[in-house]
């Protein structure tokens, strides 16, 4: 799975991309999420506040009930502010 | 629908004769024009300089939503003709940033194709500014006014985060 | 404010660059082209084709009314510039007619003080359309849409014709 | 006092301006369009279809009981379609 992350969110965490392989019973966004979280305090500290954090799979906004799989593009990002 | 996302600057006059060019059908052509301030309030008052900002996009996820939504303007007004250009990289105060048009018979259905496309813009395109600012680097936070602006065209909304 | 009645055409984006040059406060800018149809269609179904027009206009009344619209858009919306360009004489179709721009620090003031003078410049500036048509020259009807859209900007108005 | 028509009032009236002096009694807008109607057949025509008459005085709209004097400039058109 490859994972994006933009703004503060890619600040926050040091890395703007990385391929990572979850463990199985990580199915959902939401899932997906709580795993980063436990990975490190830079993650702990990027993804605790949940409101703050969208995310897309595969460019297209997702909840935190969607679907995951291995050959999908996770983006993490904080709320967007062009225009 | 014309969409650019680029990281060097437009000719606004330029980008709207090319838009309407032999077109005799268009009556009225709404515009946006969005520009760097140089000054950035806060809610509840202060706020800071700014010297300069650095605009950060998701290229493919811009690409995927602009067909949806094109479809969706199209299928809301009656259009001749629209563009989209935003900008992305350092710019400074003073500098366009963002430029949308919409074109069609009559105003109205121009202006509130231009306003739903800007809201838009605002609120689901994956741009994110980081403003230099005198109290150093911050990454802009998104306005609750934006997504109110943007809440009036629908109340099911495809692009929804939430 | 600044405002011409003129014969000649205008070059949209010159003018634009130079409402805005200099002054970084402004954040949004927006803007409404008027252009010449070739065809116009009459409630109820059917239309014409047009192969040309001419504004006949009362400038001393333009002039006088002016001062007016513009005292009442800087006291609704915290504009930084604005303009008006209303062409008079004889246009073909694809030709631009009128422009209107209006700059604030806030796309949301932009957008509405262009749409405000929009639609006053179509429901209280004294201009009137002669319409070249295949069926002869047809002075053009005011349409009641423009006059519903002008309505919602106050119910006191200044103006009023009655 | 000096009138001004405009569009059709132009076209029907044949006349683009014009200087009259009207009896005293026409002291009202609405007087004076009542005194042009009996000035020919062309008036009564042009000025028939009192809805469809916008007046200003001296560059302001005018309601039919607004004043009127020997010195204003008065002109008589159809409604608005610029823009």
């Amino acid at each position: 799975m490859k994972l994006l992350y933009f703004s503060w969110l890619k600040t926050k965490t040091g890395r703007a991309e990385e391929d990572v392989t979850p463990p199985q019973e990580v199915a959902t966004v939401g899932e997906l999420l709580s795993w980063l979280e436990g990975r490190g305090p830079e993650f702990a500290d990027a993804l605790a506040d949940r409101a703050a954090i969208r995310v897309a799979v595969n460019q297209t906004y997702a909840k935190p009930g969607d679907p995951i799989g291995p050959n999908d593009e996770v983006a993490l990002f904080p709320p967007v502010t062009g225009g | 629908m014309t969409v650019r996302v680029q990281e060097q600057d437009f000719d606004v006059g330029k980008e709207l004769s090319e838009l309407t060019k032999g077109n005799h059908a268009i009556g009225g052509l709404a515009v946006f024009v969005g520009l760097v301030r140089d000054h950035v309030g806060i809610q509840g008052g202060g706020g800071s300089e700014i010297s300069a900002m650095t605009l950060e996009h998701y290229p493919a996820m811009t690409d995927k939503m602009l067909a949806k939504i094109e479809a969706e303007a199209r299928e809301r007004w009656p259009l001749e003709a629209s563009l989209v250009i935003h900008r992305h990289g350092r710019l400074e105060p003073g500098d366009r940033i963002v430029m949308v048009a919409a074109a069609s018979s009559h105003r109205q259905a121009a202006f509130e194709a231009c306003e739903f496309l800007m809201d838009w813009l605002k609120t689901k395109a994956p741009f994110w500014k980081l403003e230099e600012t005198d109290k150093g680097a911050l990454w802009v936070d998104a306005r609750d006014s934006d997504d109110t602006a943007a809440a009036r065209w629908s109340k099911r909304d495809p692009d929804a985060a939430e």
